[in-house]
């Protein structure tokens, strides 16, 4: 049987993975992604903890995934949305040339 | 370590990295669902049924499509050139390899999280349902005005300038 | 007599007993995975067998709503009619364009037909039969439906061609504007039978007063819901009138364009898939699922009665395929954000006044009431406004 | 209220369903290889030689004189013209095309072939049952296949035929008319110069 440390490493790996995103990748929309992915990352560490925890009936840490989730949902579609707008004025979504605040 | 564990975890890990990695933005969304969907199997796996199949619905029925969507929509019309990933990639791959050692050797360190699995508890939609209308109503709400507010918000920022549109 | 009422159960649980006795051969450590593959395998054999049957019955149906004979040249009536075509898409050439995504085009039907099978493993089609019970099936049924819009644009975006891009916008777009309606009008059952899962759900309306059935479509908030959630299938379905994404005097066949063959078979079938399913969940969330609509019809076996509900509603679709034009793109959106979503919103309320009047024609007054005046007075106000009929082009300035 | 023509229409479509199992003359389809369409007299679709008496090689009217591979606009007719001059229905020596075939793939029926050539050879079909599995050499006719006799060309296009037939007579009858007198006119011209002349032929009709 896996035991909580293996869902933990697995979390941390997946965290990794979307920081590593969030800090290399050009692309907007790809590094909003990233940020997705450390959100799942968290997500999967409340499910693991809810399950191997000592009172898993209490349901938090299914409640806290659900409401990341829809969390998650809504910080996506603004996100792109931001995206979008961006791109609209300058153009590009690499992230490299976004480097003007002038309105 | 179960088989399945494995195999879920291997296709999760899979996917996201590709998702990161390749460099046609689309591919990226794409291996993105397989990560999610890997994800959901492993809520499904640890019996939250219901977290899973939200996982799902939520993340590659939504976040993919409109991250597809936002792809489409900022597509430049020349085949890109430039590379994929940014100046200072190496930067940012020592810094998340680093926070990959520390959070592994924290657990890794941790004796506590080498136990077993407990019996499965028996979680019913009835449950979750009760739950939030009674335990965590507020939270619900606050969610509910959070929702609308990013609904309204994410349109009015991509809806732009009447003028523009022009 | 009760000799009788044993034989009716016993044909009743045929396939179950069945099933149960071919298990019994094999060794107990391989039971459960053989168990699944059985359940599997009659599942897709049967509904591809349905598929089939669907073709050749639309065929027909169409053909003599427009006053021709249909397909009669392969065997009786022309049955066989699908076989044929089976065999040649079979034998066709499977032409790939040249600059398409390789992996992606090919993953693309593959994707769609899993998906759309997979929705058959919450549905009861009969008593004791159905894959798995699982405690969220309605929700498990709306993200495996959830899915296929990814297929539709893996489709679309692979081919690197734009009517199929075009198409899979368009089908994307659709299929989430008009999932919203539909999840919404399958909450009222949920909200009244207290449960996510379908078995409970059929089993909560198999009962009868009397010899009528609890059926939930016999209920004003049940019938408006099944009536906007058949509309809302429809469109997810895209079925006509709602087959824009497909819309061949517009964008050739839509994100399926560049696909010939086998290929192109699979996404026939992956569509029509989802159609039955979509329909057996409207059976199972609105007319009872198995259940029989007389109480002194219980002795006919379920499956009987789910089938015959499949195959109406499957009647329907062709009736309305034979009769109405394509709607306009901007119609379509209008009708899912202006009307659909309202009048779900408003059924929703509306089931919930029902659970809280008591019992009693007042109730049903209110309810009615409450679902028909907003239905006329929207359709009429939306009729009236002048929008509707001018339309401007932006981009011809 | 929404709805309201969508029954109306349901309703039309369903009385049409029922009707067509009630009443045949509903039912506009024709079982094709069963039941047939009476063709109109002037269908066409694509050319065919036509050949005079019994045998296709012998009565061949084409004369090879390739008008019609030079007008045809999408170039789909291929003559090639004999060495010898063999003759013809009438008796004349001609050139006869040793080659003539048509891609019947590349033709548009367009008819330009048959309104120029000055000889009735070349005549529009009605034959569609064409269907081929080859798709080089089965839609490539060659001589052959594309002599038709004039009496088939007699029963497809009896009025165009009776008006061909016609002119083609008084044609020949002129010929054999002209040839006549000449024949006579040289008789007599030899006859006049053998023996003393008695009568010459006057008075035929030119």
């Amino acid at each position: 049987m896996s035991s909580l440390q293996d869902y933990l490493l697995l979390s941390s790996l997946l965290f990794s993975i979307g920081l590593a995103g969030v800090l290399i990748r050009r692309n907007a929309i790809l590094v909003l992604i990233g940020i997705e992915l450390m959100l799942n990352a968290a997500n999967l560490n409340f499910i693991a903890f809810w399950r191997f925890g000592p009172n898993p009936s209490a349901l938090t840490g299914i409640m806290f995934a659900l409401f990341s989730i829809s969390v998650a949902a809504a910080e996506a579609a603004v996100g792109l949305a931001i995206i979008l707008a961006a791109y609209r004025h300058s153009k590009t979504t690499d992230l490299d040339r976004m480097n003007s605040l002038k309105g | 370590m179960t088989a399945s564990f494995m195999i879920l975890a291997l296709l999760t890990v899979a996917g996201m990295a590709a998702a990161m990695g390749l460099r046609n933005a689309v591919h990226c969304v794409l291996a993105l669902t397989v990560g999610f969907a890997g994800v959901a199997a492993l809520y499904l796996q640890l019996g939250a049924q219901f977290v899973g199949l939200t996982q799902i619905m939520v993340y590659v029925g939504a976040v993919a499509i409109l991250a597809v969507f936002a792809i489409m929509m900022t597509h430049s019309p020349e085949p890109v050139k430039q590379p994929a990933f940014s100046s200072q990639w190496f930067v940012g791959g020592i810094v998340a390899a680093s926070v990959f050692a520390v959070l592994a050797w924290a657990i890794h360190s941790n004796a506590a999280f080498t136990q077993g699995l407990p019996p499965q508890p028996e979680v019913t939609v009835h449950q979750i349902g009760d739950a939030l209308m009674h335990h965590f109503v507020l939270q619900l709400e606050i969610m509910g005005l959070l929702l609308t507010a990013a609904l309204i918000g994410a349109v009015v920022i991509a809806m732009g300038h009447e003028e523009e549109m022009k | 007599m009760t000799h009788l009422a044993q034989l009716a159960q016993e044909l009743d649980q045929i396939f179950v007993l069945a099933a149960h006795w071919l298990l019994s051969y094999l060794p107990a450590a391989l039971q459960p995975l053989c168990s699944a593959i059985l359940s599997v395998a009659a599942i897709i054999i049967v509904f591809a067998t349905l598929f089939a049957l669907t073709t050749w019955l639309e065929r027909k149906g169409l053909g003599r709503m427009q006053n021709r004979y249909g397909p009669n040249r392969v065997g009786p009536f022309g049955m066989l009619q699908p076989i044929a075509d089976g065999v040649k898409s079979l034998t066709k050439e499977d032409i790939v364009p040249i600059t398409a995504d390789h992996a992606v085009h090919f993953l693309a039907p593959v994707l769609l037909v899993t998906a759309s099978f997979m929705d058959y493993a919450v549905l009861p089609i009969g008593r004791n039969m159905v894959l798995v019970n699982l405690n969220a099936g309605v929700l498990f049924f709306f993200a495996i439906g959830s899915m296929m819009e990814l297929a539709v644009f893996m489709a679309g975006w692979s081919s690197r061609s734009k009517y199929t891009l075009l198409g899979a916008m368009r089908a994307i777009a659709q299929m989430i504007s008009y999932e919203v309606p539909l999840v919404l009008a399958s909450i009222v059952v949920i909200m009244q039978a207290g449960s996510l899962s379908t078995v409970s759900i059929v089993n909560m309306q198999a009962t009868y007063s009397g010899i009528w059935p609890h059926w939930f479509v016999f209920t004003p908030w049940g019938f408006a819901g099944f009536v906007l959630f058949m509309v809302a299938a429809t469109a997810e379905s895209n079925r006509s009138p709602f087959d824009l994404p497909e819309g061949e005097s517009e964008i050739i066949a839509g994100y399926y364009t560049e696909y010939s063959g086998f290929k192109f078979a699979l996404f026939f079938l992956g569509e029509y898939i989802g159609m039955f399913a979509t329909s057996g969940m409207a059976i199972t969330l609105f007319l009872g699922g198995w259940s029989a609509p007389f109480s002194f019809l219980t002795w006919v076996p379920s499956y009987v009665w789910f089938f015959a509900k499949l195959l109406a509603i499957i009647s329907v679709f062709i009736w309305i395929r034979g009769t109405l034009p394509r709607l306009r793109m901007d119609q379509l959106m209008n009708l899912a954000w202006e009307f659909m979503l309202p009048m779900t919103l408003l059924n929703l309320l509306t089931a919930g006044i029902w659970h809280f009047m008591p019992a009693g024609s007042s109730r049903w007054l209110v309810c009615s009431t409450m679902v028909v005046v907003p239905c006329i007075l929207l359709s009429r106000g939306l009729k009236h406004r002048k929008k509707f009929q001018v339309r401007t082009y932006h981009y011809s300035e | 209220m929404v709805g309201e023509g969508i029954l109306k229409g349901m309703a039309e479509t369903a009385r049409n369903f029922f009707g067509s199992f009630v009443s045949k003359d509903r039912l506009t389809t024709v079982q094709y290889p069963e039941e047939r369409e009476l063709q109109i007299e002037a269908a066409r679709d694509f050319p065919f030689l036509v050949y005079d008496g019994a045998d296709w090689q012998q009565g061949m009217r084409c004369v090879a004189c390739q008008i019609c591979e030079k007008e045809c606009p999408p170039k789909c007719i291929f003559i090639e013209k004999s060495k010898d001059k063999k003759p013809d229905a009438n008796g004349k020596p001609q050139f006869y095309p040793a080659v003539f075939n048509i891609d019947i793939s590349v033709c548009m029926s367009c008819q330009i072939c048959v309104e120029v050539c000055p000889f009735d050879a070349i005549k529009m079909n009605v034959d569609y049952n064409l269907s081929t599995d080859d798709r080089f050499a089965g839609l490539l006719l060659n001589k052959q296949r594309l002599s038709k006799s004039n009496d088939y060309y007699r029963k497809i296009h009896p009025t165009e035929a009776t008006a061909v037939d016609a002119r083609l007579a008084e044609e020949r009858a002129r010929q054999k008319a002209k040839a006549k007198s000449a024949a006579e006119a040289k008789a007599a011209a030899e006859a006049r110069l053998t023996t003393t002349a008695v009568q010459p032929a006057s008075g035929e009709p030119r």
